[in-house]
């Protein structure tokens, strides 16, 4: 179902971009905004619509940080470490969604429930130390917050 | 007569009761004076005033007095409520440090809405250029302003564009560099989500002047809104024909797209962005050529940052000449910083050149938090550096920041306190820089990585003095020896903190301790007999069994066993738990 | 016109023309930069960093390698100040090294090893960071390193720019940038034509043609094999750069050589190049006079080309010649006809080639048809930089030895035979042959100079009888598709087909400037080479394949008439469309 | 809309649009906006369209006051002009009722007064 979509969508996205100049970081984009990250077939049939090799279609994509290879978890945890909230010690929320979650800064957690991501500057910085689920973010966190706020997300799935 | 109204406010955060105290006393006064009738006072919650003591403002006059003592109360009711008279020795000037220009429009019209931007006078400078000015006649008035790239390296923007204008190309780039990767800076992503037409309008004026009929902003992925709003302003403005052909009725076309970046701070850099856009690994390529020779697509290209297009329509609409008179010698027009760090009001704030570090902190930025003292300021991002307080009276400048070894960069400003650890700070800037390298030139890979590495070892106690020269010596080397502006200065928080705060890192080294109580491994919490009450509370929170012994005996924490959380520290009621 | 600019280098007044990099004109003036990344035969990548001069009126340091010297500059290079950041960079770069040099196919000709004597590194300054990542040998032909790379991105360069594969890429950034296929796959499973040229250029060891020397002395040393070996043509013209002779045929002392190391009979390559001559130039003339098959005819000798080809350019499968490369056809000679001949058993005769190519060690098993003789008609091939060690392993005093002579019933070789080696040469040597076919006449100048040299795409129209025959000869991949295109747009069209007749060599220069030949390749290097080849075949009394007369030999006593049934089977083979991504 | 011309763009009257209305502008950036701004100005267009409060509701860019947002600026006629930091849905509400209605202000949410 989903690469029935895909089929159709990434030909529509080839369409739309192909005559234009600077067109396969925006694809990219597209791919990534349908997907969540790039699957490999999709990035051969995209090096054969567009005729770009598939190497300079994978240079960009691992160069890149928004670009992802793999799935990504169902909800994406970051936690920001631009200057603002580094100052106002992110780095414990860092320590303390590892310790939650089990993981590193760049996996996934076992079920594929969590995606964790230390990412530089949300631009809130005003309301810094923030972290943030998916799209919504949470701003002014304590250390001690973390756990009540990813507990709802588990609660939500069950 | 209008009810007059007493606001109050203590602007001295410590003082918890002395609010209270003033309002019982204006009350008071209002009651035994029979002025109930004629004004009221309240309490409010911030008036935008720092460290200016006890102060009110009494409106509609819109009167201001700080630094009230209580002898001020009587005097007030007396003089300005009943007797309708200014005082003169406690008014407060209101003298605002600030001067908006580039964001004067930032926060008061609605920037989905191209009227309130014509409204604010927007459009004007354009349809003077392509109705009554020659491109060279730009260049001029650029050159008279002064007007250098808000970008970080402040090469004149004048020259940039006549380089590209005096190019025989029929194609020619106009690109926006909205691609603000500076943790810590966002003004250039409150101007395209405040005011996207202002930096549109100096686009089409920049492509006029260069003679190209094509632009790409290039945006920041992590800034959707910035994004939404910047199409939603290129959408009206094609269809109020001030894109696509034949601008304002004039001979001129011009259009534009939206490129977007993806998570690569290099792209930052000129070539480096040029190949992203191009669809390739944002590395930067050797210059010259330079792009407005050979730039996007090998045609001659502009690249201009946000802010300084943003100030585009003001310089022309006021001229060059009204611009240059803003600011210093060489440095011309008003600087948006992004204050953040340890400072009470962190946020925008937008200052004429010349200004001095310490008016832009305590001024405007209220002074530090919880009335900790300063101990430095960061400018400049990852590229720029430090400087110790006692320069704070120096005024903001590209040649005076560069003297003390930070940049002006693209107006990131941090505010250092006590509790801040230099070396600490320093690794944050290298981590940042080792994760944001390209990875193509050895100098700024490698070099950054193993300084990363250094300050890791020495964070941790395991520095030894040899170590410091290793981290003059690399610095030196990225310094000389790097491809691009990324790699050159990326040791610079590194090298400007050894210029100021080798003493800090000597700590670090040799006594393995860390002053400001921020590098984990170089912490002891120890428990002081004579102080701990036996309570237990230390012994139950402890996430690791660090702390030995019972309530009988006392408690103990076993340095090794402790993972230094603070917890212990933090639980203590009778501060019996120390740091150092 | 270029304008001329004058600057001043140490001191020292330089001429050059506009747009001269700092490092080319201070070669000019005898100053050597030093530098990791750059080879004189690709553009500038600016990616190590030790190549940094200082420019009078600035404070910075300029990359030499990529900054245009400006009239009236003036450049400092070498000064204690800049010796120090270079050693700190070479440093760097070593902190990201291993130090197994000793066990390491590129020690004692190393740039890394060589810059760091140079510089007198006596110890790891910095903490060693190595990247874990295992070594990729899946293609059989070139290894993969990536602990050992540099990251100077020649092999990128080449892969992408010079041949138009993009088999290697970079991937990730910063620390983790490394070269690999795209999405981390093996080699084997990549568009990779195994050409070589990314070995080629390699600074250090972290792409290494595959070592098989091990093999060839195992089977010396086993009694039960009958070792025969045989060179291809540019390897006798390149050999000699390992022992420092430049430019020199070295033949008939590579013939007493492979005795000496225990061979019981010494072949040429050129031999069989002979015959594919006359089976090539048969099939052209089948095409261009009887229809038989479709025109342009396109040449296959070429093992990367053919790779290229079945992967990218698969439409062109009927254009291709069916006759195999002239290495594989002596190797099936050589358990056939020779083996026949001289009453060997073909299982134990071992048949070692000696090739400037790693393909050529993909080519000995890519299909059905290299077992043609029943065995794996090649057992191993060696490329001209394993022959070099070997040779050193040995302990011969190689460019002492006395001259010897190839055994002729599969050595001896005509000039068209030899000019195999260069750009241009198959097509040369074909026309020499098809000419007397076609005319059943002797050229009277055999020499096709529109042929030669390194342009990248050559054309020429040759009249045979009346008839003009238009040729293309195209070296280095990426100039292939702009000829394919022109004649499939022809095609299209129903035009008039642009060629009868496309030579094509995967590596720039052909096979002198194959993956497998010494390192530091220029185009002035190639010229000597290739100079030293059109030599040998000056010199030669038969200048044609079809005047050699153990070829006529071979035609008369076993294969019988060219294109028929038995050398059909022997010398011809087939071809398929392959996946560029296998994963 | 139609094709903008040279005098269009003179004569538009840069005051006219702010003077002697009644308004409230919510900071709607990216700072704000995390913070919570779009619930605020949803809530203050509904709201005030079920209390039957006629007031001209816009949205605009980042005033620089991060550290307050979410940031409303209400101007009501007879009122000083007011900047209210730190609005959630509630004070938003109290805002309607409070300052727009009742004109009285919410004394412990102004940030600036004018």
């Amino acid at each position: 179902m989903k690469k029935d979509r895909l089929q159709a969508d990434l030909e529509g996205l080839v369409k739309k971009w192909k005559s234009k100049k600077g067109n396969l970081i925006m694809i990219l984009h597209s791919i990534e905004n349908i997907y969540g990250y790039v699957p490999r077939d999709t990035s051969l049939k995209l090096s054969r619509l567009l005729d770009v090799p598939l190497a300079r279609i994978y240079e960009v994509i691992t160069f890149y940080n928004y670009f992802k290879l793999e799935p990504p978890g169902k909800h994406n945890v970051s936690v920001c470490m631009g200057t603002a909230c580094y100052l106002r010690d992110a780095s414990s929320l860092i320590e303390e969604v590892e310790k939650i979650l089990h993981i590193k800064e760049g996996q996934t957690t076992k079920d594929s429930m969590f995606h964790f991501d230390v990412v530089r500057c949300l631009g809130c910085c005003g309301l810094a130390p923030v972290m943030m689920i998916d799209e919504k973010v949470y701003g002014k966190v304590k250390k001690n917050e973390v756990a009540d706020i990813l507990s709802k997300y588990v609660k939500e799935e069950e | 007569m209008q009810k007059k109204i007493i606001y109050l406010k203590d602007t001295d955060s410590t003082q918890q009761d002395r609010v209270n105290d003033f309002y019982t006393l204006f009350s008071n006064e209002l009651r035994d004076t029979n002025l109930i009738e004629q004004a009221s006072v309240v309490r409010i919650a911030d008036m935008g005033l720092y460290e200016k003591g006890v102060a009110v403002k009494i409106l509609p006059e819109n009167i201001v007095y700080t630094g009230l003592k209580n002898t001020d109360v009587k005097k007030i009711i007396e003089e300005t409520i009943k007797g309708n008279k200014v005082i003169k020795e406690s008014l407060y000037e209101k003298k605002s440090k600030q001067m908006r220009a580039v964001l004067k429009n930032c926060g008061y019209i609605d920037p989905e809405s191209l009227e309130d931007y014509l409204a604010a006078g927007g459009y004007k400078a354009l349809a003077k250029v392509l109705l009554e000015m020659k491109p060279e006649q730009v260049v001029e008035e650029l050159k008279k302003s002064g007007l250098r790239g808000r970008g970080g390296a402040g090469y004149p923007t004048w020259m940039k564009w006549n380089f590209a204008r005096g190019m025989n190309s029929p194609e020619k780039y106009v690109i926006c560099n909205g691609d603000e990767g500076d943790p810590g800076a966002y003004m250039d992503r409150s101007v395209l989500e405040g005011d996207p037409h202002s930096v549109l309008e100096g686009m089409i004026i920049a492509g006029y002047t260069i003679g190209s009929s094509k632009g790409y902003f290039y945006i920041r992925a992590e800034y959707p809104l910035a994004v939404e709003r910047v199409q939603k302003a290129i959408d009206q403005a094609v269809e109020a024909g001030l894109l696509g052909n034949n601008i304002l009725g004039s001979n001129y076309s011009f259009e534009l797209e939206i490129r977007l970046g993806a998570g690569a701070f290099v792209c930052g850099e000129e070539t480096a962005l040029i190949a992203s856009i191009e669809g390739k690994r944002g590395t930067p390529h050797p210059r010259p050529p330079y792009p407005s020779v050979k730039g996007l697509w090998e045609k001659p290209t502009i690249i201009n940052n946000v802010e300084t297009l943003a100030n585009i329509p003001q310089l022309i609409f006021g001229g060059g000449a009204k611009f240059a008179s803003i600011g210093t010698e060489k440095s011309k027009g008003t600087k948006v910083f992004a204050l953040t760090g340890k400072v009470k009001n962190s946020g925008l704030v937008e200052v004429p050149m010349g200004i001095t570090i310490r008016e832009i902190i305590f001024d405007i930025g209220g002074g530090i938090l919880n009335n900790r003292s300063i101990k430095a300021v960061q400018t400049g991002g990852p590229s720029g550096g430090v400087i110790p307080q006692e320069f704070l009276d120096t005024p903001v400048d590209y040649e005076n920041l560069g003297k003390l070894g930070s940049i002006m960069g693209s107006g990131g400003m941090i505010a250092i306190d006590e509790t801040d650890c230099l070396v600490d700070l320093a690794k944050f800037y290298l981590k940042f820089c080792v994760d944001e390298s390209c990875g193509k030139c050895a100098p700024c890979r490698l070099g950054g990585y193993q300084l990363l590495h250094l300050l890791e070892k020495i964070s941790e106690g395991k520095g030894e003095m040899e170590d410091l020269d290793k981290l003059k010596k690399i610095s030196y080397a990225m310094q000389k020896a790097s491809l691009c502006g990324l790699g050159q200065s990326a040791s610079n928080p590194v090298f400007s903190t050894i210029r100021y705060f080798e003493e800090e890192y000597k700590k670090h080294i040799i006594e393995k301790k860390c002053p400001a109580g921020k590098c984990k491994a170089l912490i002891y919490f120890k428990i002081l007999p004579p102080k701990c009450k036996k309570c237990g509370l230390c012994f139950k929170n402890c996430p690791s069994a660090a702390i030995l012994g019972s309530r009988e005996a006392g408690y103990v924490i076993d340095p090794i066993k402790c993972v230094k959380c603070g917890l212990c520290f933090d639980v203590c009621k009778f501060k019996a738990v120390t740091k150092e | 016109m270029y304008k001329m600019i004058e600057a001043k280098i140490n001191g020292i007044t330089v001429e050059v023309k506009e747009g001269t990099t700092v490092m080319e004109a201070a070669k000019k003036v005898q100053i050597k930069i030093p530098t990791l990344c750059k080879h004189p035969d690709l553009p500038p990548s600016a990616a190590c960093g030790l190549c940094i001069v200082k420019v009078k009126g600035s404070n910075k340091m300029f990359r030499a390698c990529c900054t245009p010297i400006e009239d009236k500059m003036e450049i400092t290079t070498n000064d204690p100040d800049i010796v120090e950041v270079r050693k700190t960079v070479l440093e760097l770069i070593l902190s990201n090294h291993p130090n197994d040099c000793l066990k390491c196919g590129r020690n004692s000709n190393c740039e890394l090893q060589s810059m760091a004597s140079d510089f007198g590194i006596r110890e790891d300054v910095f903490k060693k960071f190595l990247r874990d990542i295992p070594q990729d040998s899946t293609t059989g032909t070139i290894v993969l390193d990536p602990t050992k790379c540099i990251l100077c991105g020649r092999c990128i360069e080449v892969c992408q720019k010079g041949q138009d594969v993009w088999a290697l890429s970079f991937l990730q950034r910063g620390m983790d940038t490394r070269i690999s296929p795209a999405g981390d796959i093996k080699l084997s499973e990549s568009p990779c034509v195994k050409c070589g040229q990314c070995s080629a250029h390699c600074p250090t060891g972290a792409i290494f043609e595959k070592d098989d020397t091990r093999l060839v002395w195992e089977a010396l040393k086993n009694a039960d094999k009958y070792c025969v070996i045989q060179i291809a043509p540019a390897v006798r013209v390149a050999i000699g750069e390992a022992f420092g002779v430049v430019g020199k045929n070295l033949t008939k002392k590579l013939y007493a050589l492979f005795r000496r190391m225990g061979f019981k009979a010494v072949f040429d390559t050129n031999f069989g190049a002979d015959v594919t001559i006359m089976e090539e130039a048969g099939e052209f003339v089948e095409r261009l006079l009887h229809n038989k098959g479709e025109l342009p005819l396109i040449t296959s000798c070429c093992p990367a080309w053919v790779d290229f080809m079945e992967k990218f350019h698969s439409d062109m499968i009927n254009h291709f010649s069916t006759c195999k490369s002239p290495h594989e056809i002596v190797g099936t000679l050589s358990k056939t006809y020779y083996a026949e001949k001289n009453g060997i058993d073909p299982a134990k005769i071992y048949m070692v080639s000696i090739m400037p190519c790693t393909a050529k060690k993909y080519e000995i098993t890519r299909s059905g048809e290299m077992f043609a003789s029943g065995f794996q008609d090649i057992d191993v091939t060696i490329t001209t930089r394993e022959l070099s060690r070997m040779i050193k392993q040995a302990g011969i005093d190689f460019l002492n030895l006395p001259d010897e002579e190839a055994d002729g019933l599969l050595g001896e070789y005509s000039g068209a035979g030899v000019i195999f080696g260069a750009t241009g040469g198959v097509m040369e040597a074909a026309l020499r042959t098809a000419y007397n076919i076609v005319t059943g006449k002797e050229l009277e100048d055999v020499n096709f100079i529109k042929t030669r040299g390194l342009e990248s795409i050559k054309e020429a129209e040759i009249d045979i009888k009346g008839t003009k025959i238009r040729i293309a000869v195209a070296h280095g991949l990426s100039h292939v598709e702009e000829v394919l295109n022109r004649v499939r747009q022809a095609k299209k069209e129903g035009k008039e087909l642009p060629y009868h007749f496309i030579e094509v060599m995967a590596c720039p220069g052909g096979c002198v400037g194959g993956g497998g030949q010494p390192y530091n390749v220029t185009d002035a290097l190639r010229l000597k080479r290739s100079s030293a080849i059109y030599q040998d075949d000056k010199d030669k009394e038969l200048r044609c394949s079809h005047k050699n007369p153990y070829v006529k030999k071979l035609y008369k006593d076993f294969l019988g008439k060219p294109l028929g049934e038995k050398s059909h089977k022997l010398c011809h083979t087939e071809y398929k469309a392959r996946p560029i991504y296998i994963r | 809309m139609k094709k903008i011309t040279k005098e269009d763009i003179e004569k538009i009257d840069p005051l006219k649009k702010d003077l002697g209305k009644s308004w409230i502008k919510v900071g709607m950036s990216t700072c704000g906006v995390a913070a919570g701004a779009d619930e605020v100005y949803a809530t203050l267009i509904e709201e005030a369209k079920k209390r039957n409060i006629e007031i001209d509701i816009r949205k605009c860019g980042c005033q620089g006051a991060c550290s307050v947002e979410p940031l409303v600026e209400v101007n009501v006629e007879g009122l000083p002009k007011v900047l209210y930091g730190r609005v959630n849905k509630d004070v938003a509400i109290t805002i309607l009722e409070r300052h727009v209605r009742n004109k009285k202000l919410l004394h412990d949410y102004i940030f600036e007064i004018n």
